[in-house]
């Protein structure tokens, strides 16, 4: 993994949650029309593959996308270095990507459908 | 005050003073012609590559390439600029590697030069060549030959002793050879003896003791003032070559002196007087167009004639050229101009006559050796290939040319070098206290003493010399030498003391200044750049002869040495019959 | 036959320079002293103001007049070398070119020296750090020629000339580096004279290693960690924009990434 | 020690994608844990979504969504700066990106009041 590998995965994953975020955005703007509810967010979500799918890799993608962006901060503005810089980036992308996943599930999976 | 022991020690096998286009090509050659495992070290005055001459030159580099121009066209218009003086073997040396040269800077070392819609490269005319011959990047060559020689020096295994300033060559007990180089370690403020197999000293001359003068600040004639006290001959020295349009700007300010460059008089700038009139065409039928010599002396005589205090120099004019155009031909200067506070293009800027280059420097066979084993002298140090004048884009072809042969006959030379050798302690001793003379003395301004030294040059040993005023300078040089070692520096805090260093500039400028005077002196004729108001002719060619300056005991002692005709004799050209005398479209 | 006057009896220079000392006010200064192993601190002088200045000539007074302990660096005192660059007010400048009508605020002006490199002394840095990472960045030509062969034509106006030629006149000041705040914060971040050096030689015709170049930009503290935060294109004397030629080279590597070839 | 100067348009582009990106990362977990919540109680939820409709909240939310197109923008401005041609027009960009996501997140308002 070079300097270069990281660069381009964080690049490659903000392209991918760009027409993500565009949606969500819509759809939020959308629902809060009428205010929102959670039985109007999880009716639509809930039991449709679609919105697993397009949640499920909106989470992947900001999950590395976040914990990347973070790493440099934490490099440049928290000074960390090698091993540590490391590990901390990994466990914050893991993190994201547990809650982000047990979210998703919350939203699409089973429920009352 | 400093004892022997205080000096630390340091070994090399080849020594490189100096970063100027002769230093860093003599590192690079060394590097290719010396034996596997043979360390080579850098020591200048300020930063590798970031301080000298080289990195100054605008207008680019003399070069024979073909399109009817030849070496041996080359070399004529050397010769004859140089007014017959030049060593001609080291003239011809110049034109004719000058070739490889330029081919290496482009193909090894990875310079670009200006090309033409063609691709090839573009060459244009100085004054005095009879040929389209200079190469050039814009009017910045010097910064991208540089840059170039720079970071092909910084990548290869070269040990590098920044801000590392040389004070003194130290010879063997027996003075037959070169031991090493006494220095300061600027930054630290400690003494190093670095000793060495073979030394090469290009550290760039730099009249800098006159009032206005354009070379960079950290040239101060070192060199050559290590060489005189070392016993070695000097040769030309009384040729120093003046710019004729340094800004003027008052002498509280450093930009006074710097170059406005060639081309503006070129393109159609004209010279106006303290009288709002055109003065060039009294003086040369070419007008502004005229050489850097006779250009120089014009402006200098109107100077004279003028009584307005309130006006020092001429007044460089532009703006009948169209204010547009100028700026946008001329970018870089009238951006200059603009950054100090000059309208260049639309106004007029005062300018005078600035000292720019020195011809003169150690007498140096072909193959850059001196009179003493294991030293090498190449660039401005070296004097010769030039003789009386140097043509414009001649100097940073004589620096690569020459520090590139100084690079391959040191690498040759070394293999058949023992040991290092031991250094007269005498001499390192005298050396050191020398350096030291200023810091046992009461303090007082270095700065003040530099402004007379410069204004005793201006005044008597400049543009135009007479002997009751080149007396006049040297008495008024012994003044100032003397006051000079009256003037102390306070010892408490030596690491980078830029004072000490002030001091130490000023007593090189002292004691060659003074070799200046007397070789004008010694020369009763007017050649290139050496004007005699007394003696205005140049004396027959056919007797030729140039000075040399030796120091004995303490004292310089002149002699002059007939110039050898060995490829030419005066009236006579190298050039096949028939071949047209400029190939030069007429402007 | 050039006929010249006599010297005309004591002219010497004009009183006109001289006068403007009497009459002007001065300029307060303030300059940062030491080093970081020493300790540094600000101490202000009062320097005469003069119609034509330049922050170096004031940085040059007061080492000539008042304090012979204060230390700067310069050599061509015309914006070629790039020795001379200090922080002016914050902002890194080339002090022979800055005339200090430009940066006088209520009378004053703040020296210090040049952000990002280690303080030698008073306002003299370290460059080794920048130029080692010039090397670093493959920053020299590598030949496709030798000393023997012409010189190969080359068309002026090729596009990736063009783009060559655009940074070429770089002086190596370090000023951009002075001003970039990712080189603060990354001390293996090669920063834009570097980076932009490596992308001249990118697109110069006559460089025959030009993956070795996108391999030395590539990894740790490569062109990938510039954020294109613009503040050397900004304060570059000499209008240089390295911004552009890092966002070349991160082209150049994503593209052959996707095996556009180097 | 002086301050550094360096308020240009590029500058103030840079430090606003990095300050975008640190808080919408910081808010991303907290997000994720309220969504989550869906799983085991949607009254919870709700009751949590109602203080939507409390004005800081909801200036809160608008906030983030600002930080998100604001970010968002920047970051396509980035790669499009990085990977298209080189244009010149750098300003531009920056320019019209912040104004770009001023839009968006007064669109969100509006429609949400
Ligand atoms: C403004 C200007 C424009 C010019 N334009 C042209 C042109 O267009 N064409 C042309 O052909 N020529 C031009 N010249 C002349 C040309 O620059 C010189 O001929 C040439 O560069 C000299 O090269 P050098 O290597 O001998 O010395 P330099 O390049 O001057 O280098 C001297 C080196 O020695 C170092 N040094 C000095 N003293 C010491 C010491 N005591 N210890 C250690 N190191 C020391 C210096 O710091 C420097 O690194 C110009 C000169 C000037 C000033
Ligand atoms: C479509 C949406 C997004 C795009 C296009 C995008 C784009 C980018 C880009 C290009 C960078 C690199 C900046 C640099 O190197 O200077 C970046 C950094 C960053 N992003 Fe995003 N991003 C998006 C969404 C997000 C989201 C949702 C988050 C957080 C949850 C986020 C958090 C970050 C962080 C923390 C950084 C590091 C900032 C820095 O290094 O200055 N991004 N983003
Ligand atoms: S790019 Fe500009 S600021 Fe940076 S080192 Fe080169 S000349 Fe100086
Ligand atoms: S300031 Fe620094 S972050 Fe990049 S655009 Fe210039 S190198
Ligand atoms: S002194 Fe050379 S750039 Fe300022």
């Amino acid at each position: 993994m070079t300097a270069f590998h990281l660069y381009m995965a964080q690049r490659l994953s903000a392209l991918v949650m760009a027409p993500f975020v565009l949606v969500h955005l819509g759809v939020m703007i959308y629902a809060i029309q009428g205010g929102l509810t959670a039985a109007e967010i999880l009716g639509r979500t809930q039991g449709s593959l679609f919105w697993f799918l397009f949640y499920g890799m909106f989470v992947i993608a900001v999950a590395l996308h976040a914990a990347l962006g973070l790493r440099v901060i934490l490099a440049e503005w928290a000074g960390l270095r090698g091993g540590v810089l490391n590990g901390v980036s990994t466990a914050i992308g893991l993190g994201l990507l547990g809650l982000g996943a047990h979210a998703v599930w919350a939203v699409t999976a089973g429920g009352g459908a | 005050m400093f004892t022997l022991k205080d000096i630390d020690r340091h070994d090399t096998d080849i020594l490189i003073l100096g970063t100027g286009g002769a230093g860093l090509f003599a590192a690079l050659h060394a590097l290719q012609t010396a034996p596997e495992g043979t360390k080579v070290t850098i020591a200048v005055k300020g930063l590798i590559g970031k301080c000298g001459c080289t990195r100054m030159v605008q207008g680019g580099y003399n070069v024979a390439l073909g399109n009817g121009d030849t070496v041996e066209r080359h070399f004529m218009d050397t010769i004859q600029g140089g007014k017959w003086l030049p060593n001609q073997e080291m003239a011809w040396r110049l034109c004719e590697q000058a070739v490889v040269r330029i081919r290496e800077l482009e193909n090894e070392i990875g310079c670009f030069f200006d090309r033409n819609p063609d691709g090839t490269l573009h060459q244009k005319a100085f004054a005095g060549q009879t040929a389209d011959r200079t190469v050039h990047k814009g009017d910045l060559t010097g910064i991208e030959i540089i840059n170039r020689l720079m970071e092909q020096v910084l990548a290869r295994p070269v040990e590098k002793l920044q801000e590392h300033r040389a004070i003194g060559l130290i010879p063997t007990r027996d003075g037959s050879a070169l031991a090493g180089v006494l220095m300061i370690d600027m930054r630290t403020g400690r003494f190093r003896f670095v000793r060495a197999k073979t030394v090469l000293m290009a550290t760039g001359g730099g009249p800098t003791m006159y009032k206005y003068h354009t070379p960079s600040g950290d040239k101060t004639m070192d060199g050559l003032a290590m060489a005189l006290r070392v016993g070695l001959p000097l040769r030309d020295m009384e040729m120093v070559q003046f710019h004729p349009t340094g800004l003027l700007a008052g002498d509280h300010t450093r930009m006074t002196g710097t170059v406005l460059e060639e081309g503006l008089r070129g393109a159609g700038g004209q010279l106006i007087n303290h009288a709002g009139q055109r003065f060039m065409f009294d003086y040369d039928g070419k007008g502004e167009r005229a050489t850097r010599d006779v250009v120089s002396r014009g402006i200098y005589a109107e100077m004279r004639k003028n009584n307005n205090p309130e006006q020092e120099g001429v007044f460089l004019s532009m703006a009948h050229l169209g204010p547009e155009w100028v700026a946008k031909k001329f970018k870089g200067m009238v951006e200059r101009c603009a950054d100090c506070g000059f309208d260049l293009a639309g106004g007029k800027v005062e300018v005078v006559p600035t000292a720019h280059y020195f011809m003169g420097g150690v007498v140096v066979d072909v193959d850059t050796r001196t009179a003493l084993e294991g030293l090498y002298v190449a660039g401005e140090d070296a004097g010769g290939a030039h003789g009386s004048n140097r043509l414009g884009g001649n100097g940073v072809a004589n620096s690569t040319v020459f520090g590139g042969i100084a690079g391959d006959v040191m690498g040759m030379d070394i293999r058949t070098m023992g040991a290092l050798r031991d250094p007269d302690l005498g001499v390192l001793e005298a050396e050191l206290a020398r350096a030291c003379h200023p810091l046992g003395v009461k303090p007082g301004h270095v700065l003040p003493l530099r402004q007379r030294l410069q204004n005793v040059m201006w005044d008597e040993v400049g543009v135009m010399r007479t002997e009751a005023g080149l007396k006049r300078g040297l008495s008024g040089i012994a003044e100032v030498s003397e006051a000079l070692m009256q003037t102390g520096v306070s010892a408490e805090m030596l690491a980078f003391n830029l004072t000490w260093h002030d001091w130490l500039n000023l007593r090189s400028l002292c004691d060659i200044s003074e070799v200046i005077t007397r070789a004008a002196l010694e020369r009763d004729n007017s050649r290139g750049a050496h004007y005699r108001e007394d003696f205005p002719d140049p004396g027959a060619m056919e007797d030729s002869y140039f000075t040399v300056a030796r120091a004995n005991g303490g004292r310089v002692e002149m002699h002059r040495e007939a110039v050898q005709f060995t490829r030419v004799r005066p009236g006579e050209t190298v050039l096949p019959a028939g071949e047209p005398e400029t190939l030069v479209a007429a402007q | 036959m050039l006929v010249y006057l006599n010297r005309n009896t004591g002219s010497t220079a004009p009183e006109r320079w001289k006068a403007k000392v009497t009459q002007r006010e001065t300029i307060t200064v303030t300059v940062q002293r030491g080093s970081a192993a020493t300790g540094q601190q600000a101490q202000e002088f009062q320097v005469p103001a003069y119609e034509s200045q330049t922050v170096l000539d004031v940085v040059s007074w007061i080492q000539q007049n008042t304090d012979p302990t204060l230390t700067y660096r310069f050599a061509c005192r015309v914006g070629m070398c790039g020795s001379c660059a200090m922080m002016v007010n914050g902002v890194p400048r080339w002090t022979c070119r800055t005339h200090v009508k430009k940066v006088l605020k209520d009378q004053r002006i703040d020296i210090a020296p040049l952000r990002n490199l280690p303080v030698l002394k008073d306002l003299a840095v370290d460059m080794d750090p920048f130029f080692d990472k010039w090397v670093a960045a493959e920053g020299r030509h590598h030949p496709t020629a030798g000393r023997e062969e012409p010189i190969p034509a080359i068309n002026p106006e090729a596009q990736n000339r063009q783009v060559a030629s655009a940074g070429i006149e770089c002086i190596n000041c370090s000023i951009c580096y002075a001003a970039c705040d990712t080189v603060a914060n990354d001390p293996d971040y090669l920063g834009p004279a570097a980076l932009q050096r490596a992308w001249t030689l990118y697109n110069d015709a006559k460089d025959a290693d030009r993956s070795a170049i996108l391999d030395a930009v590539s990894g740790k503290g490569g062109c990938h960690s510039c954020h294109s935060m613009g503040s050397c294109t900004t304060y570059c004397p000499n209008g240089l924009d390295p911004l552009s030629a890092i966002a070349g080279l991160k082209r150049a590597t994503t593209r052959r990434f996707f095996g556009g070839g180097a | 020690m002086s301050r550094v100067a360096r308020a240009h348009p590029l500058w103030l582009a840079y430090i606003l994608h990095r300050l975008s990106g640190l808080l919408l990362a910081l808010f991303l977990p907290f997000h994720f844990l309220v969504l989550s919540l869906a799983l085991h109680n949607a009254a919870r939820l709700d009751s949590f979504l109602t203080l939507a409709e409390i004005p800081v909240i909801k200036l809160s939310e608008t906030a983030l969504v600002f930080l998100l197109a604001v970010h968002m923008f920047g970051g396509l401005r980035l790669m499009a700066l990085e990977w298209l041609p080189w244009s010149g027009a750098q300003k531009t960009w920056a320019a019209s990106a912040t104004a770009g996501a001023f839009f968006l997140s007064f669109l969100f308002l509006m429609r949400a009041i």
